[in-house]
């Protein structure tokens, strides 16, 4: 299926959803800079699942909020690297059903903004247009989030506002990015004029201001403008049902308080799918839940990513929901990929003694009791880290050069990379520009 | 947000080995120390404390002590409307010949009794009622809250102000006033505190060892439940010079005494005349402390947050 | 369901704290030795003096004495006001009409500029908006609202001659009806711009002395439970979904930060109170405060439990209110308990 | 090798070795609404449950958030009162021969934990302690180690000054942590750091019993890898019995010699580790093991999740709790009015029709609606798929008249737990080789 003779991160462009170079997120302390992210590279190919799997604080989710610009800046700091996203459209042909044309994943590139798909230097000449999310203006920004990226995140008890129903919460998300789609259906003619037109075009957008409210609560407004709030009824409840939630309608009145904590997962799962997004970041979406109904949350996420051929990035700890979700898995640890390969290279051939160490931990029916094979010591501090692996310490393969060297991530396999200097001795004469110990 | 906060390990602010208990406690102390001093606006708060605190202990030698009674103004009455600048009164005199600035000085000493009066008398009674409350529980919580309940229905000042004009106008009767006020607002906060306390592991942890519950009540709920009584009782350093300022304005101590709210009423005369000092200085004191003691307060609650300490 | 069984139990102990602050506004008076002043006018005659101690059994035990005292008071029986030389029932509904005049206009520039102050600060958190707002709140809780009121004086009324004291000119007042008897109310009725004007005028400094203090809290409180709620996943969640900046602070965090601050603004209703006191001596404003400060000073009893029940009863009826909007707006609220 | 053999001392069916005995516990709580704060129901958190501890053994307690394990737990140490029912520690054997006859008996103060006093509490507090799963909210933020580990030492009297500070290194060294750490903060350390300090203090006393509350459940699995071996390397040295809650069936799978399998406050099944894990005999266990499969040996099998929610455990079902959401419930499970009421909340408008319901019992009512249609679209709905095929073969009774119906199910008695082979026992009535794997 891929190019075996590429390392993994130079697949090419017309297979990627989305790039991650280098990218490079650090959080101002009072002890210090810490690293949280220290130049992850990765890819996220179209239609793939990617789990992003490591420890507390290995910076995964910094690593999933970099896609949206979620982080606090300060304390947060964009030190480097970036994010190119390949935004797609519904193929034309067959309306995302896929064909030929699209090859298959019902979705096709858009055209580069600066030359209609002709080729130039913003698009690395090969017409499709790409997006580095993290220099992207906060107004274009915005346009992306919820549309072509969505974001699901671990608690849905805190990511939905405790005093908003659910229909309006899910209804923002087609307020935002459907607001033409919603004057149609409520028969306003986009291109009307007048103030009243107006302001229900704002209103269609969430823009409306105080007093418009009350016009369009009078008379000549308010029949078009209850036409438009059963359009967005029609719009919630479709996304609501998509997620196999039994009485949607019944739903959409209630606040996120009473609903069971699937229930709300379901409702964020269907808000965040709702305009169709080419990409969606998972951040530990069941962890929050109950084992019992966790299945089921997983089980309609690659559903629904199946039907809407959406790239998802699964970031969680859990490697055996890991095992059977994702196609690729990308270790994290520190801040850094320690390695990044198929689901079955990771879960089969684990080359990163972190990796081996991670798998060897979890207790299986395999493992004898008191014989776990436990990783010794813990996560080391990211304030200022030295040029070395950051699994010194903890590694039971370590070796001088592991000490004073940066192992890069390199391909062992093809689309197997390790970043350790088992597999990859450091260069030779190599020195590193502090080094006092060696020489 | 909670991944971003975890990403590194609390590292040990000890360096090298300790051995004892007081070291730590030692360490401990000047660690929460520094966190204080590094908000500027809370060393500038203790810088005014200081200012304040040493003109109170100092008094008798910044302004001579009046004959027969310190707290009693002296009277000049051969310089009566002396504006600031006047040989001998710096800081002009009342309408009576009253020194501005004796009051100003005498002031904080009477301010300073007051205040630590009327605080430590309150941080007692309302800590003993609010732990007696909380600890308790049941009926004799439901009992204790509804007298302290009615208490706070009655808004703070015109309670005290009541008390003290049933009791007769002087200065001790505005202590007595304020303390039976005052007593209240911290029987709820510890009580709060207390019944949130007793919902932490620990008060398990510590009953499963089989503790007695007076061990676990001194051990482990009063010391984590006293911060925000600690912060609201320098926030109430202030704010008792404040109302008992206001109260001695209205008119509830003895005319003449070397008061700051007193000396505010008696300058008010003059204001359309144009006599400003007589009101103004006694006034701005009165600000300084209450801004001292809010500043302090706040910065200490920021410091003390379980939210942000250790981070 | 849930909230209104939550308002009925606010409402059955409504009357409880009632009961109990008048019992401890009668005790009060006993620190004083017998209440009999406090139905007293000078022109009586022992003969009389004896009437009244009997009709309100004072040689009665003292549950007795609370029984007719409270008797009275609930039959619009309050006592004769020594400083007023009339009945307390009398003279009591214009005080007050003064006073509420000036409490709610303090009020109402307290809590819309507390608010949008807050929201200001909150927003953009560290930078100089904030620290502004920081400065108004620490130095808004330490003015003595009395010396801030003399300053003003001093600079406006004083020096510069702009601005009035006491309610309003003679002449205007008497110039039209007073069937409300808040002045700015009435001149609106009577269609008086010059009226209103010079009740605006009077009014300014006085409202002005007596909300900043309570700008300041409410601002205070406003700004930590925004940037509170700003921190919280579901305006992350907001944002993830596409919404513009401006409507994830108005429609998700402000909303909800309002939910606090709404029981602060209660509370404030007190401060505010209390406030009036101090407002009223220094600008000469014929209210309850004044009315209440001089009755402190002469002893007259009747006002002073008069005035002491009057607000701590208007004071847990803002409050039971201000409870109700706040178990509406937050819908997670774990009623009673 | 299994579980089972490693521990010697935790062989089946040797009563000498109780060390605690647990019977037919309930632990209610009280609901109050309304504006007078009025009881209207309890919640059940843990309803009838009876189960041994053997000396040195691993007793696992598993089950979904809210099924009562960590109640149970709480009820165990002793730090809640139960209801009904009650845990008896050091007991004689006349005393267990009397037990296994009459389920609950009181022989007054002595031995039953709730009503200890004295020395006979002291002595159980200091055999049973606990470890929680929060090591943040479970180590007193201003205490260093050595007052956190040292203080079980001073409350018993035990050691005080130098000796103190050498047994409390001497358990610090056990846990894997040193003397340097003596003088620390809980804040300084990391999650696993913690976890061992709180396993120090609760060895501190040389219990016989530690009650373990999802102890690794906050922790990552490295860590947790770490502090499991630990915990049985402790076992091992100190022939220690661990009542294990958690819900993690891995975590319990590799550390219990025993389950206990609870659901909705009851038990549903108990046995030994190996042998549930070879053919469970409850459809919920089953249900459990699907919801995560293990690592290596389950790679194939696909994960499965159960439907509906969890029934209100102030209401719970009849017949067996489980029914409601059971993949393999039979006609005989005790289907009821309340089923009909669920279903009737989860479909589109036809619970806001419904005006009221007249039980004659739990199996047997009659539902009014406010309209005919309303009726009649549920006489329908009740005989189609929507609803579970078991529970349309359990509908004894169908009657539509006007706008009401009545309806009436097969009464059930509640499903108790049966003893099965090899000491296991289940509360199902279905053949254990019915209940299908994977």
């Amino acid at each position: 299926m891929f190019d075996e003779n590429q390392p993994s991160l130079a697949a090419n462009s017309a297979n990627a959803i989305a790039r991650v170079d280098d990218l490079k997120v650090y959080f101002n302390s009072k002890r210090g800079i810490v690293h949280s992210v220290d130049g992850v590279s990765f890819d996220i190919r179209d239609g793939e699942t990617l789990g992003l799997v490591g420890e507390t604080g290995c910076g995964k989710s910094v690593t999933g909020r970099s896609f949206l610009q979620l982080l606090p800046m300060p304390p947060g700091i964009q030190a480097g690297g970036s994010i190119t996203f390949y935004p797609q459209g519904i193929c034309e042909e067959c309306g995302g059903k896929g064909c030929a044309s699209c090859t298959g994943t019902g979705r096709t590139s858009v055209d580069c903004e600066a030359c209609s798909g002709t080729g130039c230097d913003a698009c690395g000449n090969n017409g499709a247009q790409q997006i580095d999310l993290l220099k992207l203006g906060s107004e274009k920004m915005r346009r992306i989030r919820g549309d072509r990226i969505a974001m699901i995140f671990q608690d849905p008890g805190k990511a939905l506002n405790p005093s908003l129903t659910i229909r309006e919460q899910v209804g923002e998300v087609f307020l935002q990015h459907r607001s033409e789609e919603l004057l149609g259906a409520a028969g306003i003619a986009t291109d009307a004029g007048g103030w009243q037109a107006n302001i229900l075009r704002r209103k269609a957008s969430q823009m409306e201001r105080g007093i418009e409210g009350l016009l369009l609560a009078l008379p000549p407004l308010r029949s078009q403008r209850n036409k438009l709030e059963l359009a967005l009824d029609d719009m919630v409840a479709d996304a609501l049902t998509e997620t196999q939630i039994a009485n949607p309608r019944k739903l959409m009145g209630r606040y996120p308080h009473e609903l069971s904590g699937g229930m709300r997962q379901r409702v964020m799962i269907a808000q965040a799918l709702a305009c169709n997004p080419d990409l969606l970041i998972a951040d530990e979406p069941t962890t929050a839940l109950d084992v019992t109904v966790q299945a089921r949350i997983l089980e309609l996420i690659s559903e629904l990513k199946e039907r809407h051929k959406t790239s998802v990035l699964y970031i969680s700890h859990d490697l055996s929901l890991v095992r059977r979700i994702c196609d690729r898995v990308a270790v994290m640890y520190a801040g850094r990929i320690a390695e990044i390969g198929t689901t079955e290279q990771i879960f089969n051939d684990p080359r990163h003694p972190y990796t081996r160490g991670l798998l060897a931990a979890v207790p299986t029916a395999a493992s004898k009791r008191g014989e776990l094979a436990a990783i010794k010591g813990s996560v080391p501090e990211l304030v200022d880290p030295k040029p070395s692996c950051r699994f010194t310490g903890r590694c039971l393969f370590e070796t001088e050069a592991c000490g004073t060297f940066d192992p890069a991530l390199q391909n062992v396999a093809p689309n197997h990379a390790v970043s350790c200097f088992i597999h990859h001795p450091p260069p030779e004469g190599a020195r590193p520009s502090f080094d006092t110990k060696t020489s | 947000m909670a991944d971003i906060s975890q990403t590194r390990l609390p590292k040990s602010p000890f360096r090298g080995p300790t051995t004892s208990v007081w070291q730590v406690r030692v360490l401990r102390m000047r660690e929460l120390a520094a966190n204080i001093l590094s908000n500027p606006t809370t060393v500038l708060g203790l810088a005014i404390i200081g200012m304040l605190l040493g003109m109170a202990i100092f008094a008798p030698f910044i302004a001579e002590p009046n004959i027969p009674d310190a707290y009693q103004m002296p009277r000049d009455w051969g310089a009566v409307r002396k504006p600031p600048g006047t040989p001998g009164h710096i800081l002009g005199t009342t309408n009576e010949g009253g020194d501005v600035f004796y009051g100003v000085v005498w002031g904080s000493r009477t301010s300073l009794q007051l205040s630590l009066i009327v605080v430590s008398a309150t941080v007692i009674i309302g800590t003993i009622v609010g732990s007696i409350a909380g600890f308790l529980g049941g009926w004799v919580d439901e009992v204790l809250m509804r007298i302290v309940d009615v208490f706070l229905s009655i808004p703070e000042l015109i309670f005290a102000l009541a008390i003290a004009a049933m009791l007769g106008p002087s200065f001790s009767n505005i202590i007595i006033a304020l303390s039976m006020v005052i007593w209240v607002k911290y029987a709820r906060i510890m009580r709060a505190q207390i019944i949130q306390v007793k919902q932490n592991e620990y008060i398990d942890a510590a009953r499963v060892i089989g503790d007695s519950k007076i061990n676990i009540y001194f051990r482990d709920i009063l010391p984590n439940s006293f911060t925000p009584v600690m912060v609201q009782a320098t926030l109430d350093m202030g704010n008792v010079v404040l109302i008992g300022a206001t109260l001695s304005f209205i008119g509830l101590s003895e005319a003449g005494i070397a008061e700051w709210g007193v000396l505010v009423s008696e300058g008010q005369a003059g204001i359309a005349s144009g006599r400003w000092w007589a009101s103004t200085f006694p006034g701005l004191m009165i600000f300084l402390w209450a801004l001292a003691f809010n500043l302090v307060g706040d910065g200490l609650r920021d410091a003390l947050d379980p939210r942000t300490e250790g981070r | 369901m849930q909230l209104r069984d939550y308002i009925i139990r606010r409402l059955i102990v409504l009357p409880i704290l009632i009961i109990g602050v008048s019992i401890v506004v009668f005790s009060l008076t006993r620190i004083s030795g017998s209440p009999v002043g406090i139905y007293l006018s000078h022109e009586m005659s022992p003969a009389e003096v004896q009437q009244i101690e009997a009709r309100y059994g004072l040689d009665k035990p003292l549950p007795v004495q609370y029984y007719a005292w409270a008797k009275g008071v609930l039959q619009g029986d309050l006592g004769w006001s020594g400083v007023a030389a009339a009945p307390v029932t009398e003279v009591f509904p214009n005080k007050l009409a003064a006073t509420m005049e000036l409490a709610f206009s303090a009020g109402f520039v307290a809590v819309s500029l507390g608010i949008w102050l807050g929201t200001f600060a909150g927003a953009r958190r560290n930078r100089w908006p904030d620290h502004i707002t920081r400065i108004v709140a620490v130095s808004g809780a330490s003015l003595p609202l009395f010396w801030l009121g003399i300053l003003l004086l001093i600079i406006f009324w004083a020096n510069l001659g702009w601005a009035p004291i006491g309610r309003s000119d003679a002449t205007i007042w008497a110039s039209i009806a007073h069937p409300t008897g808040l002045y700015t109310v009435d001149a609106l009725l009577a269609g008086n711009l010059k009226a209103f004007g010079d009740a605006v005028w009077h009014l300014a400094l006085p409202a002005l002395t007596l909300g900043y203090g309570a700008t300041a809290i409410i601002a205070r409180m406003m700004r930590s439970s925004l940037v509170e709620e700003l921190q919280q996943d579901y305006v992350d969640a907001a944002r993830a979904k596409g919404l513009p900046e401006r409507l994830v602070l108005r429609r998700h965090a402000r909303r909800n930060a309002l939910i606090p601050t709404v029981t602060v603004i209660g509370l404030t209703f007190g401060f505010l109170l209390q406030g009036t006191i101090t407002a009223e001596i220094i600008f000469r404003w014929p209210g309850l405060g004044r009315w209440m400060a001089d009755s402190v000073l002469r002893g007259d009893q009747a006002t002073i439990m008069t005035y002491v029940l009057f607000t701590s009863v208007l004071f847990l009826m803002v409050n039971l209110v201000v409870d109700v909007i706040y178990a509406h707006l937050d819908r997670r609220v774990v009623l009673g308990g | 090798m299994s579980a089972a053999d490693q521990m010697p001392q935790a062989k089946p069916g040797t009563n000498a070795d109780i060390l605690l005995s647990v019977r037919n516990i309930k632990k209610h709580f009280p609901i109050r609404e309304g504006a007078l704060q009025k009881v209207v129901g309890q919640v059940r958190a843990v309803d009838g449950v009876s189960f041994d501890i053997r000396r040195g053994e691993t007793l696992g307690l598993v089950g979904e958030s809210g099924c009562g394990k960590t109640t149970l737990g709480q009820v165990v140490s002793g730090l809640r009162a139960p209801t009904d029912g009650a845990v008896y520690y050091d007991i004689s054997e006349a005393q267990r021969a009397e037990l296994e006859t009459r389920q609950a008996v009181n022989w007054g103060a002595g031995h039953r934990i709730d009503q200890l006093e004295g020395a006979a509490f002291k002595n159980f507090r200091r055999n049973c302690q606990m470890v929680f799963q929060d090591s943040y909210s479970s180590l007193n933020p201003r205490h260093l180690v050595i007052d956190l580990v040292g203080r079980p030492l001073k409350v018993y009297k035990e050691a005080s000054g130098d000796e103190l500070v050498e047994r409390v290194v001497a358990l610090l060294e056990q846990v894997g942590l040193d003397r340097q750490h003596l003088y620390r903060y809980p804040h300084q350390f990391s999650g696993g750091q913690r976890q061992r300090i709180s396993i120090a203090r609760a060895l501190a006393l040389d219990p016989d019993l530690i009650v373990l509350d999802e102890p690794t459940s906050a922790l990552d699995v490295s860590v947790q890898a770490q502090i499991l071996n630990l915990l049985h390397d402790l076992q091992v040295e100190r022939n220690l019995a661990y009542l294990f809650v958690t819900h993690d069936l891995s975590v319990v799978r590799h550390m219990a010699d025993r389950i206990v399998t609870m659901y909705l406050g009851k038990v549903v099944e108990t046995g030994e580790t190996t042998d549930i894990f070879r053919q469970p005999y409850h459809p919920y266990t089953q249900a459990l093991m699907a919801a995560k499969p293990d690592l290596i040996e389950g790679e194939d099998t696909a994960m499965q999740s159960l439907e509906g929610l969890v029934p209100d455990p102030a209401r719970p079902p009849q017949g067996c709790r489980f029914h409601t959401r059971c993949p393999q419930a039979t006609p005989v499970c005790g289907w009821e009015v309340d089923d009909v009421v669920r279903w009737l909340d989860s479909s589109e408008e036809m619970f806001d029709k419904l005006s009221g319901v007249e039980r004659k019992s739990a199996f047997d009512a009659t539902l009014t609606f406010e309209d005919e249609t309303s009726a009649q679209r549920l006489a329908d709905g009740l005989q189609s798929d929507l609803v579970p095929a078991p529970m349309r073969e359990a509908t004894e009774a169908l009657e539509v008249s006007g706008k009401s119906v009545r309806v009436r199910f097969r009464e059930v008695a509640e499903i108790n737990l049966t003893d099965r082979d090899n000491g296991r026992a289940a509360a199902c009535i279905l053949d254990p080789n019915d209940v299908k794997r994977g």
